[in-house]
């Protein structure tokens, strides 16, 4: 091999501390090297010029660039090297400005350390290979998981693009979190007037296929290739004949279930359409609750059926749907307000989370539009609204802001003036988080135009007293214990991963973090990439989100699933492990291990043997460690190849 | 000239492209300063760390190992720091049965965010490997120790008195 | 048969809550819970102790756990939450070696941990169990209607205490309905009374103490449950301030939860002390039973 | 009919749709038996029971794959076919296990040091009997009776599984377990003794003696690799071939490291070292650690996948430390 070295200066950001002259020099004497010298930015035009002709000219068959960090410029001298004819891979970067020149102003020792990581590069590239890519097909339909606002934008997106959509909805209709709304913030327009036409699409949309009341149960497969298995929950109802009328509802004499759609603050039928206008609109059956099925008689929804569609005996079905990308927008769960003791949510009726309220205040709520507290019926008019409850509060383990609660609370202490003119809002706030377009505005409305006080401190307690609730809290800029009597307390209860998020995120085999909200690939430049290839985020799954975030989320994954999708043949990362079939034994350590489930077995000649399937492969190595006789090997960093490392390092 | 005598000891680091490495970029960016000391050695992931990969390392003369990798949970790969997590603390209770200070390897997570707590884990790392000094070498054992072992005499109390 | 516990009274438990006391051991022995004295106890400290020198605080208390270490038993048990207190900050303190090397200094012997400070309340919860304390019952207390006041550090702070809700503790409400009281929900049980207050501010303990009474008055208790000697006081003792600052006129009695056991579990009146209380519960109890005892006689 | 040849009629009825069974004969001198492979009934009539069975036949598996063998087992070697079955290294049906109670098997070199100290050589043995409880041995014209319970390895005085746990046709009635041993075995004992620096200073003298003849991984049962170890590769290039305590250490490491949440301590690594270089007391090591930090133990349970195969998202005893 013919090693070319080059030291980059950064401008003064390396050289300032590393002699770089002196690091050109030590590498000459290391094996294999034929040139080296220091380059004052190697990543620019000039630099990149200046190692292609090197290479040219020195007939350079490997080059290592001392520089930054390589996860910032590695793709960039990759490339040129390729452009001057080498394989990319034949290329090795030593960090010498975020771990040397960066971190210690101590020249000499920088210097010599600087020469340390030059020559462990060398090393690890003299055992380099060329590695090219394999291309494969790609099955050009989409998967959206989870039917909210989210979801339902990545959906419409990619099938006006032209892609066929499977959309998975765990309820039995699509609107999600969205579909509960009342109004929405800071235009004060109503939240089912712009998300119903959107649902309507979704049903009449010629590209989308919607599963409703199903959720995925297993997902096989990797990008371009998916298969995905998903579970059709027994309706009881054929919705291929149920027209949605609503006679079920009507005479089903089970009335007094809680209604999950009503957040548990109304009564519903045991057969049920959860809002008017859902999508599909079709009636799904409690059989907790049912008569039918509790009591074993009863069959008068089956009786008043026009169309016969009623099925007792029906039992969930699982659908095979086969997708090259999968789009998960799982959206979010509210914070259990019954952990703060101390606000008595879930002992004290009158002691609501937000979304409740915003089903007290929609028309087509419990109450018709019209707030009526839950314990009496009774018109509150004093309101307290309580922010950050399950957010920003370590004690909970719920350190994270939930975005969102500030501005749904002033919406809801502008649409309580609005329902009760002579009603007073008090709203406890930590802080106000209002960065958003026309947002900050709206919050100032909320104070000056709808007269709704705002205390900044935390609520200490709550409890009844004489049919009012006791809010005690502090006011920490009048630095006084206020307390207020209320007719009503609204918690703004925080955002939570979904119930369930780490068990899907398990079988899409990507990361989440400690809450259970989905890892995205960068926090900054890849929003919606995960690091499984082909699977996309959108929406509160991967942390709280509003609607306008959540929404241009959505596009934005579609945007990813149609850009994968413009290309044909998908070329796999070639840094992906080999099996050394000779040394193979078939004992399967690295198919158990493996967390993409990308090594298969086979038989070969009579004989068990491990096979990477190139295309899931993400190359973590684990499988190398795992092998206890080095028959699988990671490309670029194999045992050798750390080996090298190790031992040129401890060489004294 | 690998180590600067007398002021440096030879520390290798194995650290997780995605978080450790990434973090050490963020201390590196916000100009944390660290001891000149620490050799990273890019992995993929933790799980890529061949747990003999750090036995070599201290045989062959090292004087300290410090792994580093995803928080459990936030694995790249999903799954690579849970099966580090289990061989990585084998490892670091078997060390002692070789005759090598259990205190030479550590291994800890840091995400690519956590470029202070880089900062904090080498230093206090690298002030560990200090106090303990150079390491002893296996082929550099006293020859009045080899003889102990020849004569059986080891574990006598006797070399803990004289040390 | 449950372990024996060594039995710690606290200061209190010998001058001004003797009825607490008395009526936790006669309690106790009825339930089977073998409480043992600590010979040559002494004072956990108090507030004063802390305030001042956490060495010599957690010294006091250490110097009581020894001595429950060295009776060869795991387990103490105090009715006074702030002797509670005090008892295991020390044994949180003293899990620093810095601090256990300081504080054994001062110590005759060596304290080395390992001697876990509990409730009395929580001792019967767990080491007697409610359903055994159900079938220990004898006259239920049907028809009386009873807040249950835990007072503001029986349980707090939690990751000390390590019992109970801290924001609504049940485990009191559970003793008593399992006497068969009617246990009224009491949205102030952990509230301050206002403490050694009493004595520089009474005006602040006449605020504090009134609104429990008010709201006890509220929800319809016939008497307040407590389980601290000090809030036991104010509610009780000072009842009479609190009528005077704010002109009210409350009469509520405020028994000791072990006392309102004790009728339950037929233990004898004189090892109850009622006699003791500033309001004495007796005719209220008597009222609330005769009346429920009628109106079962009459269906 | 005694239990042996109970056995060796159950052997005969399952040998025709058998390669063969694996078991032991005498050996070249009366102390050492030696192991068999049974092939026809005339093989089977050869077949041994008792204290001199000291081989674990179970280090053959591997070599018939694709093959269906029987093997005879004592309860520590029927650990051993259990962790090939977990490790996916055999196949349960292709394995034929026959079982009977043990009651120990001797160390040779402890009867060896009782022959010496009765001043006679071990190459002299012209006779050996045993009636359960002792052991005698006739060499040189003189014979020496030596209890069982002081000769026998280590692993018997305190084996918990005397019987197979886990076998297709097992003869006579499973016995009880010893009792589990309350302290660390003699030469784990005398390694914890010892201060970190002595540590390497017993290794680097024991590893100068080590002749790099591979006698341990070769005897271990759970050594598959074989051909391929990477002690002996170049690619990957683990070690290179000098003779140095260094590198010689290293595969010890290796050995040790690689049966990690593996080892069911059958000891044939250390019964076969020709230079009796004490190397089970590394793995007895790791898997004491095995057992403190996951509690588990290597070839119980067919089922079970073992230790550093699997994962739990929080480890019970594994604590992270702070900074």
């Amino acid at each position: 091999m013919r090693i070319g070295v080059f030291i980059c200066h950064c401008g003064s950001n390396i050289e300032g501390t590393v002699d770089t002259a002196t690091v050109a020099k030590a590498s000459l004497d290391f094996p294999e090297v034929v040139y080296a010298t220091d380059t004052m930015y190697a990543c620019s035009e000039p630099g990149q010029d200046g190692i292609i002709q090197a290479i040219k000219d020195k007939n350079l068959t490997g080059v290592v660039v001392a520089s930054c960090t390589p996860r910032m410029h590695e793709p960039t001298f990759r490339r040129a090297v390729e452009r001057a004819g080498l394989n990319r891979y034949m290329f090795e970067m030593a960090n010498i400005r975020e771990h040397v020149s960066w971190i210690g102003k101590d020249r000499e020792a920088n210097t010599n350390k600087s020469v340390d990581l030059v020559r462990i590069a060398i090393e690890k590239l003299r055992r380099d290979a060329p590695l090219s890519p394999s291309k494969f097909s790609i099955n050009k339909r989409v998967m959206v998981i989870g039917g909210g606002v989210a979801g339902i934008q990545a959906a419409l997106d990619c099938a006006d693009g032209g892609l066929q959509v499977v959309l998975v909805e765990r309820e039995s209709s699509i609107g999600g979190k969205m579909a509960k709304l009342d109004k929405t913030f800071p235009t004060v327009d109503c939240s089912s007037c712009i998300l119903g036409p959107k649902m309507v699409d979704v049903a009449q949309h010629e590209n989308i296929t919607l599963h409703a009341y199903s959720e995925v149960d297993a997902i096989g497969g990797y990008v371009g290739n998916f298969q995905v298995q998903v579970k059709k929950k027994a309706t009881y109802v054929d919705w291929t004949l149920c027209t949605g009328c609503g006679a079920c509802m009507e005479k089903c004499p089970s009335k007094k279930n809680p209604d999950r759609f009503n957040e548990k603050i109304g009564p519903c039928t045991s057969i049920n359409i959860p809002f008017p206008q859902a999508i599909p609109k079709k009636a799904v059956i409690d059989p907790t609750t049912c008569r039918q099925f509790v009591k074993g008689k009863c069959g008068v929804c089956a009786k008043v059926c026009p169309t016969g569609a009623i099925k007792y005996d029906m039992a969930d079905e699982i659908v095979t749907e086969d997708v090259g990308a999968i789009v998960a927008a799982t959206g979010y769960d509210l914070f259990d307000i019954s952990k703060v003791t101390e606000y008595g949510g879930g002992r004290y009726p009158d002691v609501i989370t937000g979304l409740q309220y915003e089903r007290l205040l929609s028309a087509s709520g419990p109450t018709g539009g019209h707030i009526k507290r839950p314990s009496d019926g009774k018109e509150p008019k004093n309101v307290v609204f309580i922010q950050c409850v399950g957010s920003r509060d370590k004690s909970l383990d719920r350190p994270y802001c939930s975005g969102f609660c500030c501005m749904y609370t002033a919406k809801q202490a502008i649409l309580t003036k609005d329902h009760i003119p002579d009603s007073q809002s008090y709203v406890f706030y930590m802080d106000i988080r209002s960065p958003g377009k026309m947002y900050d505005e709206f919050t100032r409305r909320a104070m000056e135009e709808y007269g709704a006080r705002y205390i900044r401190g935390r609520v200490a307690m709550v409890y009844p007293k004489d049919g009012k609730m006791i809010v005690r809290g502090a006011d920490t800029l009048a630095g006084t214990q206020v307390e207020v009597e209320a007719d009503l307390v609204v918690l703004a209860a925080g955002a939570e991963a979904a119930v369930g998020a780490p068990k899907l995120a398990e079988k899409l085999r990507i990361s989440y973090d400690k809450y259970g909200f989905f890892m995205e690939s960068h926090p900054k430049l890849k929003p919606v990439e995960t690091n499984t290839a082909g699977v996309y985020l959108a929406g509160s799954c991967q942390g709280p989100k509003d609607i306008p975030q959540s929404v241009g989320q959505g596009s934005a994954a579609a945007a990813k699933v149609l850009a994968l999708f413009s290309k044909d043949m998908l070329e796999s990362d070639p840094q992906i492990s080999r099996v050394d079939i000779k040394r193979c034994v078939g004992c399967g350590k690295c198919i158990i291990t493996c967390p993409f489930k990308a090594i298969k077995e086979v038989e070969f000649r009579g004989q068990k043997k491990a096979e990477v399937i190139e295309t899931v492969c993400q190359g973590c190595g684990l499988c190398t460690s795992t092998c206890p006789q080095g028959a699988i090997q990671l490309s670029h960093f194999t045992d050798n190849q750390i080996l090298a490392e190790v031992n040129a390092l401890c060489q004294s | 000239m690998p180590v600067l005598t007398g002021k440096e000891l030879r520390i290798v680091g194995f650290l997780c492209n995605w978080c450790s490495y990434g973090g050490a970029d963020t201390a590196g960016v916000g100009r944390f300063g660290q001891p000149t000391d620490l050799r990273i050695i890019r992995v993929p992931c933790s799980g890529r760390i061949d747990p003999l990969f750090i036995a070599k390392t201290l045989i062959n003369g090292a004087d300290g190992v410090l792994v580093s990798g995803c928080h459990p949970r936030d694995c790249h790969y999903a799954e690579g720091n849970f099966y580090a997590r289990r061989r990585l603390e084998v490892l670091k209770r078997f060390l002692p049965i070789l005759g090598i200070d259990p205190g030479r390897f550590d291994y800890t997570w840091v995400s690519a965010s956590e470029g202070q707590r880089w900062q904090k884990v080498v230093t206090v790392f690298t002030e560990q490997i200090h106090a303990l000094g150079p390491a002893p070498r296996f082929d550099a054992v006293s020859a009045d120790m080899l003889a102990k072992a020849a004569a059986g005499a080891l574990g006598q109390g006797g070399n803990r008195v004289a040390a | 048969m449950s372990e024996a516990i060594a039995y710690y009274p606290g200061c209190s438990g010998l001058g001004t809550s003797k009825e607490y006391d008395a009526s936790t051991r006669a309690v106790c022995r009825t339930l089977g819970l073998d409480l043992v004295d600590i010979p040559d106890w002494s004072c956990c400290g108090s507030t004063p102790a802390h305030t001042k020198d956490h060495v010599l605080s957690a010294a006091l208390s250490a110097r009581n756990l020894q001595l429950v270490s060295g009776m060869g038993i795991a387990s103490a048990a105090t009715p006074c939450p702030s002797c509670l207190t005090n008892l295991r900050t020390a044994n949180h303190r003293m899990e620093a070696p810095a601090m256990a090397e300081k504080v054994n200094k001062l110590l005759d012997a060596p304290y080395a941990g390992g001697v876990e400070a509990i409730s009395v309340l929580q001792a019967l919860v767990e080491k007697v169990g409610l359903d055994e304390i159900k079938a220990a019952v004898r006259t239920p207390l049907t028809g009386l209607k009873v807040a249950c006041y835990y007072g503001c550090i029986m349980n707090r702070p939690p990751e000390l205490m390590a019992f109970d809700d801290c924001e609504n503790p049940m485990a009191m409400d559970n003793v008593l309905s399992a006497m068969g009281a009617t246990v009224v929900p009491f949205p102030l049980k952990v509230e301050c009374c206002g403490a050694s207050y009493g004595i520089p501010r009474q005006d602040i303990v006449a605020r504090l103490t009134g609104k429990l009474l008010d709201v006890a008055k509220s929800v319809g208790a016939d008497m307040v449950a407590v389980a601290c000697p000090l809030c036991q006081m104010n509610l009780d003792l000072r009842q009479g301030q609190v009528n005077r600052a704010l002109g009210t006129n409350f009469r509520i009695p405020v028994p000791y939860f072990t006392q309102l056991m004790g009728v339950a579990l037929n233990v004898a009146d004189e090892e109850l002390g009622f006699g003791q209380l500033c309001i004495d519960p007796r005719p209220v109890l008597n009222k609330a039973l005769s009346g429920a005892d009628a109106q079962a006689k009459g269906a | 009919m005694s239990r042996l040849e109970e056995l060796k009629t159950r052997i005969k009825e399952a040998l025709p749709g058998l390669e063969c069974v694996i078991g032991w004969q005498k050996g070249y001198d009366p102390l050492h038996n030696t192991p068999l492979f049974m092939r026809t009934d005339a093989d089977v009539d050869k077949l041994e029971w008792g204290p001199l069975n000291v081989h674990n036949p179970a280090v053959y598996l591997p070599t018939f794959t694709g093959k269906k063998v029987g093997v005879v087992v004592k309860g520590c070697d029927s650990r051993s076919v259990v962790e090939l079955l977990q490790e996916n290294l055999i196949n349960r049906d292709n394995v034929v296990i026959f079982g009977m109670p043990c009651t120990g098997v001797i160390d040779l070199s402890k009867v060896k040091a009782r022959l010496a100290g009765a001043g006679v050589s071990a190459g002299t043995v012209t006779a050996v009997t045993d009636d359960g409880k002792t052991v005698s041995v006739t060499a040189g014209g003189q014979t020496t009776a030596m209890p069982l319970a002081e000769v026998r390895a280590d692993k018997c005085g305190r084996c918990q599984f005397p019987n197979a746990v886990l076998a297709d046709a097992y003869v006579g009635d499973p016995i009880a377990p010893a009792a589990p041993a309350a302290a660390a075995d003699a030469d784990l004992a005398a390694l914890d003794a010892m201060s970190v620096p002595e540590r390497m200073a017993f290794w680097r003298y024991h590893m100068e003696r080590c002749i790099r003849c591979y006698a341990c991984r070769n005897a271990c049962p759970m050594c598959v690799c074989r051909d391929h170890c990477i002690a002996q590769s170049r690619e990957p290039h683990w070690l290179t071939q000098d003779d140095t305590a260094t590198e010689k250490l290293m595969f010890q490491v290796v050995h040790a490291l690689h049966l990690a949440g593996r080892c069911t301590e059958c000891g044939e690594c250390q019964r076969a070292c020709p230079m009796d270089i004490p190397v089970l007391a590394l793995k007895k090591h790791l898997n004491r650690t095995i057992r403190d930090l996951f509690d588990y133990q290597a070839g119980v349970d067919p089922q079970a996948i073992p230790p550093l195969l699997q994962f739990k998202l929080e480890e019970d005893n594994i604590k992270e430390r702070s900074w």
